[in-house]
């Protein structure tokens, strides 16, 4: 890479739980942003609060990224551990900043005893400040824009912080201003290209944009900051967050919230998913709208909790028991991942059925650059009806019969209509009934809203669709797999991927037409380790993938990783 | 003016002939009447059981919702729209079993609800097990050599988790328990009525007799004297009171929501000029 | 049908729950066997204690019987509604003995005052047995039989009680003594062709020759007769039976109950099976074995309680965050259902992984007889090890890598090897790590059960599979296709079937070889809406069913309504 | 003779620098070695959260289960060997929220077992949402506005649940927690410690100094004395008791069931000969 054609760099600071990391992540994202580059970054760690290991991973670039890079540029190591976990990734004219000297020197490493320094100010504490510091100054940034980005950093704080920070902040910046490093994308800046974003802020927005008004929740990683992000902006928005004593008691009071007449969502992991299936259940025999976010995690069971899988695929699909419909999402992308939760909650209460949105810790955690702002629509169209709608509101029928499956929905306590549900099989009124004509009329009803659901489902986003191999992916490696597909095309192969968003009911004939060809290679590209998407592909339309590529070790897919699976599949 | 024949039903009754429930269904249409709140304004949630089958049998909104989770449901509905009355007919095992971690958080709330158990010591609608309140010894089919552990106490548990209104009735006192219902319902927050409701079919031993014999009314003298609720909550065999066992004034929960000041959620307006300014500055 | 060659009728008796009709129906059910017919009967009731309506409906034929059939010979009617509902399936020739008279009278109906003659004896209670006394005569009964039948039915009550009941039936055996009727099976007995019983009871029964020790269970019907009859055998065996605070409690008294050293297991149905579904995760990743009895019931959520569906197939294979391999089973027999509910405990020893169990409320309640004895194996063997069995205790590893995957189990507190189990991803040695070799490591030592299961896996039972259509069924509805096809050959059709009972791992070679002729047609036959089996056919073969026929109003298939569906495919 | 050192662990430890869950550690082995019960011969249960790695930190048996359910997951254990020594570390969230209702009928059964619930009333290993035992007005990131539901008081639920034995520790006073531990021990039946466990990371209203201010050691002087238990198990605020606010003796739940007076199951023999005669009969 030369800094005069284009700038593709990645820059990774570790350390302990604890440390800092993401207070470093955060200044250096926001720098990079402002000098007008294109970012994002994977924030990893264990499940504990202090110590252990994890980093803070960001790709700066002039062109947008939307993967991680599996090589470091710049590694910034806080602790011993992180060199010696990462020391590998390193490129060959990358250069490392150590707190601990290393037994045999080398000449990409350099030594700042960032703690050292941070006492001079007062304080261990400074450390992070001064280590982001060293980065900065390393990638060629102005003092003046650091001493800038503290004070934003630290608005709210006392003078004195802000000052010492600052003071920190010089001795890092001094102690490797020595340093000669072939990359300083700071010597090129442009205006910003968009705004920072996490993937949980764009559900948590989306959700607002959907006017939801209920969300309930108990906490659970990765899933957690999307309910924080909600929790911070209850007093500027007609919006409730509770916090549940279980997700058996959070499925339920989303439930609860919905059928009184507000938007309602909740979000957890599989293990709380598990526990809301039931709740699932309810949702779809009562025809009661709700939404909730899976953010997946490794399992089974508690897993590796603060890391990423797309192993709940078929368990969307299929939770709980007995047939009905459901909508399940899986967004790519901070767009997608905004618009999807508006679509989720739309058409979750348009057809009166319950929606999943598949997310992970990966897409949850990670931070990207937003190039186009969100737009907040005027109005959020809603599918309730009151007494002025009905012919006859004081013999409202709850489950009338309709062509559509979909029967008028009136809320409790508004009017003359009387709002009748219940659990078990009923009859159009709401009340229980053992009937067989009824059940078959009702269960009918239920199953014919189908046709219209299906065809509410956007095609998968397609690049180069007619080469000879074709990856499938769905959610949140969408970044990583159209990075492999135009990597393997510079070097020469015939390849092309299909994107899932839209995931259940499954648009089996949109996928049919892009798959048909039999002398096609499909390769499904999943993190997790039964190849989900495949089986669901193969149960909807007949069509086998030839070869499957799998990641379950709790990290995201490198682009790198997709192409070299690419390749050696193709060999066989 | 209102009667309790306005809550009436056209949907059949389910209940087997002499059961304890309908005395409990009685009271709550004379309560009700008394109360002179419409039917179309009052939400009657339930979970499944015997018991939560209650709200078919009267003509108002109504959600028989799961086993066991008819109070997470009826917060949620309170959240939307804090204006709805709300009562929840539950089962022993559903409130105390199933529902057992509800009950307890609910209680931690004071969600502005009126909660009557109708506590018939055994599973009804499953045919006759042992339910969290069976006394100890009682025999079933799942448990041939009785019960073992020991009673759930729904009133002095809730007492101890800080509840405001803790009472128990019986459902074959109707005037006495449709006051103790009224009165659930006048005061703000959480209500609890354990009601004593004997089971013809699968509870021989608590029977309408049984109860009978015992029950004896009573309030507290000093109402929120907590001590002394407790110790009425626990009289327990020969002679078993009735009555409001505590009272007291606490803010209920969506009274402490600051956001819910400015009327229920589901009046207000969508507010994207907010969301997008949020958005902005995130 | 005539006398003389061969018996197949059917009786039913239907009324208000509470009026005893089960009573009746054991009566006649053990006069039936006893004078050596084969029988099979169902029990239909609401999901209420007193009222409404429920039967019970028994077939009696000379020859083994395994299905419902749909026309009535005999209808008893206690109560106005079951006359009312089951009229139109009287026979030609059936007649009716009803209590109520009817507005416009028909020779096929005769009145009897079940409850006037009760009274005479001193209470209407004995409605049941003048019912049960009236169904005998007119199928010919000697009333000496009747008499010895009520004291078996009533040993152990006083002896008053039992004159009072013998009395009882002497006025409804006289009552009908005129009638004269075409059927008189009692004519011609024989010897006992076996025992009657429940599904329910063999499954129990299956668990105790399995060495079962502590059943855990919440109420919830349809599975709770699988406990009941357990609990009454608690104090023969060493076996605990306990009722948990839910079902989430129950699964994890189950897993509990298993890592200390007891074989385990749990009953419950769709709903209750939601809130294990957490438990099933925690059962795979600490690998310890439980057996999960799901008897289904239509849903969704609380649905229909007391009435059957097959709708919980693709829950159960998929149930639970992440992948991992587990069992499933449904077996369409008594038979099936003792083996498979031992083959259940052993494999989940063996491999420790989950099984569950998938039955439904007509499995569960129907009464069969059982031919051929259930035999106890005088061993039941253990897969567990202790200090002895194991090189070095003190350094004992639970999950210690090894070829097959399965690591040698120890117990807690027996020995010197320490067990060290966690629901976080762990180490060989069952301590917490994050280590990205070590995951691949675990997930992969899992997943490598799987080929040495699918080789446990039995082969469907296969009736004519060479044939040109091909039936697939599963569990519960073996009966009901079995005769069907039968019946469909008897018309000149070219009709086979496949029955499976071992369905995940899903045996796809065995499954393949049987369907892979193209020109087949292939209908799938299942209670549920979704035509699971048929979409996990597809998936696991790619092989499509031409049709489907779902039944899914909650009551059992009768063999004709298949027939008749198969024909009405035919002609598409 | 057994020393702490004996139940050290090769693991590491995981949790924050000063944290309160290291006296709790502490505190076990000391009360471990004191009983002098070998380690391959106890039985450790816990759920998920921070304080239910301490087993980890232990070289015991051990079985970390899910969040929320290590008391089912114990009665099991001790269904299939009642010979087994439980002891439950459970957090506050773990205990009285995720797993409220276990916690109920745990104790209602009075499963022999010793429940260390380390109570730092927040949810640390999620980072610091409020929990069940949050006080009111804590805010956090999730909790903005503070906490607005009554804390949830586990002593005085335990008593109004008929617990045999209940008591409160501080993770600050090494000694006395320890004592509780092995009198905990001792009680056949449930014994519930509630243990106040500074979070140095989350709970910054709770810590170390806040306790060591209010703490002061008081035992119930008639230990059978419920009133008088259930008055000091609702101190707080300015002096908060440890020490054993209630005891006394009760059949512990093995105990009782019938089927257990020959042994423990794992310990008998498979008998299909009975089994084939109960095939026979039926
Ligand atoms: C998750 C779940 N578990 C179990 C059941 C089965 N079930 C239905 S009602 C009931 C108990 C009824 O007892 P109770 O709540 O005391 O009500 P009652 O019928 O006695 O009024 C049970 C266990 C269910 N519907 N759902
Ligand atoms: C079903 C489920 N829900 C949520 C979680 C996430 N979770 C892990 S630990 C924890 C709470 C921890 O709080 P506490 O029990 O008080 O323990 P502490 O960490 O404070 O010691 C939660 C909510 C989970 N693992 N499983
Ligand atoms: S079973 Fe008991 S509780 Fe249920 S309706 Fe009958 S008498 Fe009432
Ligand atoms: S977060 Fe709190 S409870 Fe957890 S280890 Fe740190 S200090 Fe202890
Ligand atoms: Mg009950
Ligand atoms: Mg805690």
């Amino acid at each position: 890479m030369s800094t005069h054609t284009n700038i593709d760099m990645t820059i990774k600071i570790g350390g302990a739980a604890g440390q800092g990391i993401q207070t470093i992540g955060n200044l250096l994202a926001r720098a990079c942003r402002d000098a007008g580059f294109y970012i994002m970054a994977i924030n990893d760690f264990e499940s504990r609060v202090r110590g252990g290991h994890s980093f803070f991973q960001m790709r700066i670039s002039d062109k947008p990224v939307y993967a991680p890079h599996h090589r470091i540029d710049l590694l910034i190591a806080l602790n011993r551990e992180t060199w010696d976990l990462h020391k590998d990734q390193l490129q060959d004219d990358g250069i490392a900043i150590l707190e601990v000297p290393l037994d045999s020197p080398s000449k990409q490493v350099f030594e700042v005893e960032f703690s050292t320094l941070a006492k001079e100010i007062g304080s261990s504490l400074y450390s992070n400040t001064v280590a982001a510091a060293v980065g900065l100054s390393i990638l060629g940034a102005s003092f003046d824009k650091i001493a800038d980005l503290l004070s934003w950093q630290f608005a709210g704080k006392k003078e004195d912080i802000i000052q010492k920070n600052i003071k920190a902040a010089r001795l890092g910046y001094d102690a490797v201003k020595d340093i000669q490093f072939s990359r300083q994308p700071f010597l090129k800046t442009s205006n910003p290209k968009g705004q920072i974003m996490e993937g949980s802020r764009a559900i948590a927005l989306g959700a607002i944009a959907s006017d939801c008004r209920v969300a309930a929740f108990y906490p659970m990683s990765p899933a957690t900051s999307i309910m924080q992000h909600l929790a911070g902006w209850t007093n500027r928005l007609p919006l409730v967050v509770e916090q549940a004593e279980d997700e058996i008691a959070a499925v339920n009071m989303v439930i609860g919230a919905s059928f009184a007449g507000a938007r309602a969502m909740t979000a957890t992991s599989g293990g709380g998913f598990c526990l809301m299936t039931e709740g699932l259940g309810l949702s779809a025999i009562t025809e009661t709208p709700i939404v909730i976010v899976d953010a997946q995690r490794p399992g089974p069971a508690t897993g590796l909790p603060t890391r990423t899988a797309q192993g709940d695929l078929l368990f969307a699909i299929h939770a709980s028991q007995d047939d009905f419909p459901r909508f399940v999402f899986a967004p790519g992308s901070l767009l997608e991942a905004f618009e999807l939760t508006q679509k989720a909650f739309a058409l979750s209460e348009k057809y009166q059925v319950p929606a999943i949105i598949l997310v992970d810790q990966y897409m949850v955690d990670a931070i990207f650059l937003l190039e186009h702002s969100f737009t907040f629509s005027k109005k959020v169209e809603r599918f309730t009806v009151g007494d002025k709608d009905l012919k006859d509101p004081k013999n409202y029928n709850r489950y009338e019969l309709t062509p559509s499956g979909v029967s008028p929905r009136a809320l409790p306590c508004t009017g003359a209509a009387r709002v009748i549900v219940s659990s078990d099989e009923h009859r159009e009124d709401g009340h229980i009934t053992e009937d067989i004509d009824n059940r078959n009329a009702m269960v009918n009803k239920r199953k014919s809203k189908l046709p219209d659901m299906i065809r509410e489902m956007s095609v998968p986003q397609a690049l180069y669709p007619e080469a000879k191999i074709v990856l499938l992916g769905w959610g949140s490696t969408s970044g990583s797999i159209k990075e492999s597909v135009e990597g393997l095309r510079n070097e020469g192969m015939d390849v092309g991927c299909l994107l899932f968003t839209d995931l259940w009911p499954f648009p089996t004939a949109i996928v049919e037409s892009h798959l048909k060809d039999p002398v096609k290679i499909i390769i499904t590209v999943e993190q997790n380790s039964g190849a989900q998407f495949g089986h669901l592909l193969k149960e909807q339309t007949g069509i086998s993938c030839t070869h499957a590529i799998l990641k379950y070790d709790g990290r995201p897919f490198y682009p790198i990783e997709i192409m070299d699976a690419v390749k050696e599949k193709e060999k066989h | 003016m209102l009667t309790p024949k306005d809550f009436n039903s056209d949907y059949q009754n389910q209940w087997c002939p002499g059961c304890g429930n309908f005395g409990i269904l009685e009271a709550m249409k004379d309560a009700l009447a008394t109360q002179g709140i419409p039917p179309e304004k009052i939400l009657i949630i339930s979970g499944i059981g015997q018991a939560a089958k209650t709200p078919h049998f009267l003509n108002c909104n109504m959600f028989h919702s799961l086993h066991g989770r008819a109070l997470p449901l009826a917060l949620g509905a309170k959240l939307a729209n804090h204006d709805l009355k709300i009562i929840v007919n539950s089962g022993d095992g559903d409130c105390y079993g199933e529902g057992g971690n509800h009950f307890i958080h609910a209680i931690r709330r004071n969600t502005d609800l009126t909660l009557l158990v109708h506590n018939n010591q055994v599973y009804g609608l499953t045919k006759g097990q042992a339910s969290p309140t069976s006394g100890l010894g009682m025999t079933t089919a799942l448990q041939p050599d009785g019960v073992i552990s020991e009673p759930f106490n729904g009133p002095a548990v809730a007492l101890s988790l800080g509840a405001g209104f803790v009472a128990r009735g019986f459902s074959g006192n109707k005037e006495h328990l449709s006051s103790l219902i009224q009165k659930g319902m006048d005061h703000k927050g959480v209500s609890l009525i354990d009601i004593m409701q004997p089971c013809v079919s699968f509870n021989k031993i608590n029977t309408f007799e049984w109860y009978k014999e015992r029950v004896y009314e009573t309030d507290n003298p000093e109402p929120d004297d907590l001590p002394q609720a407790m110790k009425l909550s626990m009289e327990w065999g020969d002679a078993i009171p009735i009555g409001i066992f505590y009272q007291t004034k606490k803010q209920d929960f969506t009274s402490r929501i600051k956001g819910l000041e400015k009327g229920p959620l589901i009046f207000r307006n969508y507010d994207p000029q907010e969301a997008n300014s949020i958005f902005q500055g995130s």
